[in-house]
């Protein structure tokens, strides 16, 4: 029998952080803040105290040698988790990412493996600014060579994590911190939710929004409210970018004929993009008007919250692009 | 403090002392209110404890040379000249910012007084201000730059390349590093295998010096022999400023609580309050009264309350502001 | 009278170079191989003993720092060319080109202007795999903050590279060296290439190819065998990534009604899904069938030249893709 | 040379000695088939004349010690165990190369050895290296890791960033620079604003030690000593190896033409040569006689021989394998 609790996101990744690190002495966790009270949210409380500092190791803020060093260890057989409290820092680590973690096992010919769990997390609003904001799945979902997934509620925050330790390779985990207070059920056990399969978080029939990560909540509102307008709203949660669970969204379009992505990074070469360039292709013939795509304006993020207002995506934007498709000709 | 050595006009000593003091009650106004209500929304690192770094390193520059920040902005801002209310509309996210409400506290910039902007990407600014050397060094300008950072900049690899292509090209570039002995929640010790910062120059063959951070006039005296060294282009100087920062590594509160601290530490710091200290000396030198120290005050704190107001008056920026800016000729 | 000669892509560069350094004492070229005789093709020849290692600083491999050097001197009243000689270095950059050049102006409220070309060199084929081979530019074409060429004919090399110098903003300059012995008219005198606007470079009304870079050689090739099978092709070349012109795109496929975009970057979240994802909502009524995409499969170079043949775009596989095209039911 | 203070046993220099001839007399038959044939077609970078170092190295190191490479992989891939017929089949990209031919001469692996890779990106496989250390010592096991790098890779910052949280954490780790004195076409001095390597170590309070890198039993002495200290928990040494590639930067000129380097030079280094050395003293010591001499050689020829054979007799991958090898179970 499974034992469920209504927990926080952050308490999810939380717990599953415990029980990986319990479990199995090849995993622990390194990156900036592991051990601050603050620094990622409230992910990280009591490990420090239960592990100690071999397992969960604080670092100094040298973030390319330090995905170096967690890929090396990676390939020495332990299965790191890698975490990047923001992804802006992750900049600083490109190299080791794109150079070594996504090519080393391609390069030689499938010699290696890279079971290593890179955690990035978005964490932006409250006027942090351009350099504090940026949510950059794009730009790794471009890059061959990782896995990509995004849970939206607190079940796959855990669920993910879990199938993300246990990979033989590079899989990014993209959290927002937007969602950390978000409650759900979460199974106290261990179990896994697969990569590579999205989930229609609400059944409808008239327009398809497929959405990653915060924007997963913000399209359950919108599709509350367009409800009551009459307008019968397919939420499809993508949590794997990659790889992506093409069917998923393709079947809904056949049902909805309509088809609208919401994403929470940047628009151009986005994420958006990519996913619309697959609906617009492989369901063509479906497609009763344009697909379209909501993403943040290609601008950094500003401070000032007057701004913060007009950058960010939230269920108004959604209902406002939900009702420009509804009113087009077709 | 050897009184003997100070070879400093009392004009100077004055106007460290007003600068200090200026970004002292700035930033203590700041934690006010952040502390007390949600007009500031963005995140703050305050800069109290630290302020004779600044001070003591702008004091030896021209209005045209360079500065370069972090995200531990306000004072070294307030130090090289920038205008106070352009700052405090800034953290208030109004129009009237000195980065029209776009960068908020971790981004602050006046190009007028050469203060060329701070970024929250540790050691971010480094090889920015060697950029600008180089630049000042193709143009045979005497100007120099400057690079503040904290600490933990050591810790990136960029710091140690920034020093190396600096000492090759010989470059008029003076990086100061501000110890204050924590990288966020984590002590020195915990990050650097040698904390002894300014031998790092050496392996790049550039002079590095640790000095008192939290005696001005020490951190004077030597930028000023720095910045002579760098205009008469004998290359660039690692100043190591011991220091510490009195609150939490962002916002009001002290970090004392949670246990990343102890009370001692920082009792034992406030204790050597860089601006008591000073004015210790000002007294003793007989260039301070009690008269005057009390009307400086009175005009800072005026100052700060005309900024607090002058920052709440101001107009947001226009939504349409959002998409201006990021590419223009 | 302007004076033409015919010229090699990359003596078009070199030409450029020569003036533009000569001209304007705040113009600098940086970067590694400046000096050397083979690194960066041929394109530095002669710079180096006629200016001085003053305006021709070849440097020590560290990337990341002088790229922040570049901006640095930027910012201080130079117009710096900043070369990469590979675009797989660049990830050691991706701090100093995201976080800075593409932040200062915005985040300082336009006190700053940062002239600065950055200049990154596809250099790939011969084995070279992996790490040495890649073509990012989607990766900053989905970073705002950057304008982005990449010219594919010696006229353009030339003059977009001066366009880009005299920009007052950071502009990516992507050349690929399998361009460097294309030869073209060029003029002896400095002229500019707007940066923005795209260009026909054969007028055709069945099928609209958009290309990018090298790969408007091969689509030029691909019209010209798809000619004598009746197919008639439009070939435009995108020149421009950022600012796009969208209009030249949309004016053809108003006239073509079908529309494929071959990009030498990797496919998922690349340039061609952007450029997808513009025609299908913006031109969708104007499309007789689905807009299609070629680009490169999404993993990395490999070195045996059995795996390249496969691995890289060229004529013969466009004319595959045009052909399902025109098979299509539409 | 002091033989009185050779305390090694003939078995071990006679292995050092054909592992240096292996490494020369491969390479020298590379460099024929570049000069002469498209049979090779990647980017080849030859380590003839640096032989000392990877085999003196290598020397000191268990099988299942893990070592880690760059570009100029072949002497490090051949020194620690890799089969030669698969490195040339590597790179004449055939299906049984080593890396099946997706990695060519630069991306050279064989893990049941411990040869963990060769990165193309200087400096790329410090941190790995680290990394490796890092999860030895979390094992529990006494297993030491090498990273190999060049001069070149000492102007990256993670070359100080590896160093410095390999001594924070005392970590089982040797960084073996071989300094060739250029950077491609670059010489040292013209990118490093203090050229003695060694001395970077002091800063990361680590031990830094320069040898004479074409002397072999050196670097093995140097070397087995720093792997003693990191099997014991000492934590990491930085050896750095001075050298010299007779051959230029990449394939197989000798970069005397362009006015890269000066014929004097070469030949100064030539006559420096390492097998050369080892072969006087193993004379001198009696531990070698012409005929074993002739013998090694004629073996090791063969051996080559052998494996352009296998190399030019395999096949090529097929298609398909494009797609493979990305993502695995
Ligand atoms: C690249 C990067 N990594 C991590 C952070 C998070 N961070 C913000 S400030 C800081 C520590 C800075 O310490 P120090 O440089 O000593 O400056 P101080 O805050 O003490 O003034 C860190 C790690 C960051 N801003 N940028
Ligand atoms: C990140 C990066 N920048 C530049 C290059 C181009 N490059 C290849 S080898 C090399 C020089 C390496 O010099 P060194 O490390 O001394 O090794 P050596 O070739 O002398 O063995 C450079 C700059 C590269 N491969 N990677
Ligand atoms: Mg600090
Ligand atoms: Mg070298």
């Amino acid at each position: 029998m499974i034992k469920m609790r209504r927990l926080l996101y952050h308490q999810a990744i939380n717990e599953a952080l415990h029980q990986l690190i319990e479990r199995d002495p090849r995993v622990f966790l390194i990156g900036q803040g592991v051990t601050s009270p603050w620094y990622v949210g409230r992910t990280t409380v009591g490990l420090i105290h239960r592990f100690g500092p071999k397992r969960i190791i604080d670092t100094p803020v040298s973030e390319n040698s330090i995905t170096g060093i967690a890929i090396g260890a990676a390939l020495a057989g332990m299965r790191p988790i890698l975490v990047h409290p923001r992804m802006d820092f992750m900049y600083y680590a490109m190299d080791q990412l794109a150079n070594h973690a996504a090519t080393w096992r391609y390069m030689f010919g499938n010699q290696f493996s890279i079971p290593l769990t890179i955690w990035g997390i978005v964490n932006r609003g409250g006027g942090q600014a351009a350099q504090h904001s940026q949510s950059l799945q794009a730009i790794f979902m471009h890059i061959p060579g990782f896995k990509i997934v995004m849970p939206s509620t607190p079940y796959d925050a855990k669920g993910l994590l879990v199938s993300a330790v246990e990979d033989n390779n590079p899989v990014l985990y993209i959290d927002d911190r937007w969602l950390y207070n978000c409650e759900g059920e979460v199974p106290e056990d261990l179990y896994k939710v697969p990569i590579g399969k999205g989930i229609v978080r609400r059944e409808g029939k008239d327009v398809t929004l497929a959405a990653t990560s915060y924007m997963v909540v913000e399209a359950l509102k919108a599709a509350k409210v367009l409800e009551g307008e009459g307008i019968d709203i397919e939420v499809i949660d993508i949590r794997s970018l990659k790889p992506l669970d093409k069917e998923i969204l393709i079947n809904s379009v056949k049902k909805t004929g309509r088809f609208i992505i919401v994403d929470g990074g940047w628009r151009t070469c986005g994420v958006s993009a990519e996913i619309l360039s697959i609906i617009t292709t492989e369901a063509y013939d479906y497609l009763k008007a344009p697909a379209l795509r909501l993403a943040l304006p290609d601008v950094p993020a500003p401070a000032s919250p007057a701004l913060e207002k007009v950058y960010y995506l939230n269920s108004e934007k959604i209902i406002v692009k939900v009702r420009e498709l509804m009113s087009d000709k077709n | 403090m050897k009184i003997s050595s100070i070879n400093i006009s009392s004009e100077i000593l004055h106007k460290m002392y007003v600068t200090m003091l200026r970004i002292r009650l700035f930033e203590e106004k700041v934690a006010d209110i952040l502390s007390n209500s949600k007009e500031i929304i963005c995140p703050c690192h305050l800069y109290i404890g630290q302020e004779a770094v600044a001070t003591g390193v702008c004091m030896a520059l021209n209005k045209d040379d360079y500065v370069f920040s972090t995200h531990r902005s306000h004072g070294h801002y307030l130090a090289k000249g920038g205008d106070m209310k352009r700052l405090m509309a800034e953290l208030y996210g109004k129009e009237t910012g000195c980065s029209k409400g776009k960068g908020g506290s971790m981004h602050v910039a006046f190009k007028d007084v050469g203060f060329m902007g701070s970024s929250a990407i540790v050691a971010g600014t480094i090889p920015l201000a060697v950029g600008a050397a180089f630049a000042f060094s193709i143009q045979g300008s005497k100007r120099v730059s400057v690079a503040f950072f904290g600490d933990g900049a050591t810790h990136e690899g960029t710091f140690y390349e920034s020093l190396n292509f600096a000492s090759l090209k010989k470059l008029p570039v003076i990086f100061v590093c501000e110890n204050n002995q924590y990288s966020t929640h984590m002590p020195i010790s915990a990050s650097l295998a040698d904390v002894r910062i300014y031998k790092k120059a050496g392996i790049f063959k550039m002079p590095g010096i640790r000095v008192d951070g939290n005696d001005v006039i020490k951190v004077f005296e030597v930028t000023r022999k720095a910045v002579e060294e760098a205009r008469k282009g004998n290359g660039p100087t690692l100043i190591e400023c011991l220091t510490y920062r009195w609150r939490g590594h962002v916002g009001p509160s002290y970090d004392l609580d949670k246990g990343l601290r102890s009370k001692e530490e920082l009792d034992y710091w406030m204790r050597r309050c860089p601006i008591k200290r000073l004015e210790r000396l000002m007294f003793k030198l007989g260039c301070l009264t009690k008269d005057q120290k009390d009307q400086i005050y009175e005009n800072v704190k005026k100052e700060v309350e005309e900024a607090v107001i002058f920052a709440k008056e101001s107009p947001y920026p226009k939504e349409d502001e959002l998409y201006k800016d990021l590419l223009n000729d």
